[in-house]
């Protein structure tokens, strides 16, 4: 059966792929962002996942209005990264793990959460930058592995409440726990902590809300499932809904986790950037 | 316990919650913008905007905020950040830029109010 | 607050679509089929619902398999419907009811059902062929209910469990209950029964076992969500497993309900067709 | 209750579960089948099969399978009888028809076996 590794979270802005391009991490402005990265690179060397899962949000290229799931799963052999309107070069596509999606969907499916499955899917920054941060290089990284991609909806509301998020979180784990192969998986959340793009609130940023959702999503995420969607708005920002994806890694992860690193930045471009990397009790 | 009608939101100064009411009004800007995505599509619009927002059917409001460069304008008639990033992109406005813009601040002065919240 | 009147369901077949055209309603062939509807077209005139929720499932025209959204519900304006493959002629657009949809899917997110929201949908004889069937010359018919589609995947594994579907249907219920406006509410549930198109059993149909959920819909659809997705499978065929859209249906209706009219034929084109209408307690 | 596992499929006789496996075998063969939905895309079938296939990347027993109209071929290399009917509509096949190439059976007969089960 796999084994679930930990949990890493990271903000996932377009800027941040932008600044690896450019090989900005000892910038000043950058380089207490990077800091965050050293550890965690070093926890991956040390116990090299068979699979990865990435839960991120869309941002307007994989979905549109059109067909707007509230959790998507990939089911693909490759993942393609396309202009998302800004002229950027695209990537060599991301190897995917169809039998472990299809795995992780039948049970999900049973277990009363409404997948859309996505047989092809073109992803964007929010799953990407996470990609390059953790294996630089990526896609070519030889030691990349194998990805699941699941996006929740952060576009259109309603979004998904903490508390399904969390329940999400809860079944994926149950999923990749009885995937019938010898395999190590580790599971990102990637996007916020608090940011606003829009509005004349735009640039809000809540620091004391940030260290709330930090300290709790390590010990006691349940607590943060009392935050209603619209308290999340209120406080975390327009944009910082992304927290969802921390939620359902979370809850992948089970009860006994232990924190390896922590960082925690104002700003880089709009955004609070949190990044924490929790491991799973063997 | 969130209650049980689209009108449930909390009021949030300065943020617009974009649920279904506001979907449906800016459905035409936002697929418009969605379809920046593909590059032949920006160079369509650049070459002819005001020919490309009559094909998507955008209404005069929407064309006027467009025309204006209007951020504010833009998401009161329904439009909606992550698509509209995508316009920005064509007029080579950053987040900063897009943000100052909707504060009444110069782009410098924005990243200045972002790094003061550290 | 709104009502729900009651159900409706019936087979979907495109032959039927063209049987209407055709005006074949007595051909010894169709009678027997056609004979089910009088007492439904009489019942809808006399409580001329103002909104259809019509449940059936996409046959591969507003999916496909690279978004296949387990529960996907319609918020347009309108609703086009397209050249499936066939080359038949296109009707003109069915009205939409955003307020209501949007209403629904906050509801129901609420809820934790993981929505799919489709601002823009092209709607299949699944939903077409019915809404002629009860409204004749429908869109073009005055007495026609704006519409709110909502799909379910029977195209591709996992489907949903009988007992998800059923509890979808009480949420469903629960929301349209809580919708604040005086107005009148019909459900449709369409597809079915016993059919399957493909492999060496092509041809299958199962009498007893569509006279078993016949019984057992009306007055005992918990006893239904017994049966696996696989034993459906088995016992209504392949493509029998739309009897999810009647449990979806039944499910909006409460414990409460009054059977009005019954009728069963084998065959309509490969399919056993059944046709229902349930009554709603004031 | 049914075990966690795509493999939980009870064995039905005659029956192919279209489920995760298949899909990732029949993927191209579906899509060009759904394109079908369009007229265009129909007529470049009709006028250049060989080619129509190539550009979708079927695999050489997806195309042999078409060649030959083997239905039950089609459905072993994970075609979906939905996706599939539309291009039995280019040949003017009825799901009769289609239910009689199945089952070894002229289309009467299998009409006639249809109405045996009333
Ligand atoms: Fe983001
Ligand atoms: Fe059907």
């Amino acid at each position: 059966m796999a084994q679930v590794l930990g949990g890493i979270t990271t903000s996932h802005i377009p800027a941040v792929g932008n600044a690896i391009d450019k090989g900005l991490q000892d910038d000043p402005y950058w380089k207490p962002f990077f800091d965050g990265y050293p550890k965690v690179h070093a926890w991956i060397r040390q116990h090299k996942p068979d699979y990865v899962v990435n839960i991120y949000n869309d941002h307007g290229l994989g979905f549109f209005l059109d067909r707007m799931p509230t959790f998507a799963i990939g089911a693909a052999h490759e993942y393609r990264n396309e202009d998302e309107g800004w002229g950027l070069p695209s990537l060599a596509p991301f190897p995917g793990a169809p039998e472990l999606s299809w795995h992780i969907i039948e049970s999900m499916v049973e277990d009363e959460f409404d997948i859309t499955s996505c047989q092809e899917l073109a992803v964007d920054h929010g799953f990407v930058v996470p990609m390059q941060l953790f294996w630089p290089g990526a896609p070519n990284n030889p030691d990349l592995p194998r990805a699941v991609p699941i996006s929740a909806n952060t576009v259109q509301h309603p979004i998904p409440t903490l508390k399904r998020a969390l329940d999400f979180g809860k079944a994926l784990g149950k999923a990749l726990r009885s995937f019938p192969e010898e395999a190590k998986v580790v599971i990102l959340g990637t996007g916020g902590l608090s940011h606003q793009l829009d509005g004349q609130r735009a640039g809000f940023i809540n620091k004391d809300f940030d260290q709330y959702c930090l300290e709790n999503i390590v010990s006691n995420p349940e607590e943060l499932t009392r935050i209603s969607r619209m308290e999340l708005v209120e406080k975390a920002g327009a944009q910082g809904t992304e927290f969802l994806m921390w939620m359902m890694m979370r809850g992948a992860l089970g009860d006994d986790v232990t924190e390896i690193t922590r960082n925690y930045h104002i700003p880089i471009s709009n955004t609070a950037a949190g990044t924490l990397l929790l491991e799973c009790a063997a | 316990m969130e209650s049980h009608s689209h009108d449930y939101h909390i009021d949030i100064p300065g943020t617009t919650v974009f649920d279904g009411r506001m979907a449906m009004k800016g459905y035409a800007l936002n697929k418009m913008c969605y379809d920046f995505n593909r590059a032949e599509n920006r160079e369509a619009f650049k070459a002819d905007p005001e020919g490309w927002m009559e094909k998507y059917g955008l209404r005069d409001a929407q064309r006027q905020a467009i025309r204006d460069n209007d951020i504010l304008a833009m998401i009161e008639e329904g439009g909606n950040i992550y698509y509209l990033a995508k316009l920005a992109g064509i007029f080579k406005l950053s987040v900063q830029d897009v943000g100052g813009l909707q504060t009444g601040r110069t782009t410098e002065e924005f990243k200045q109010f972002l790094a003061s919240q550290a």
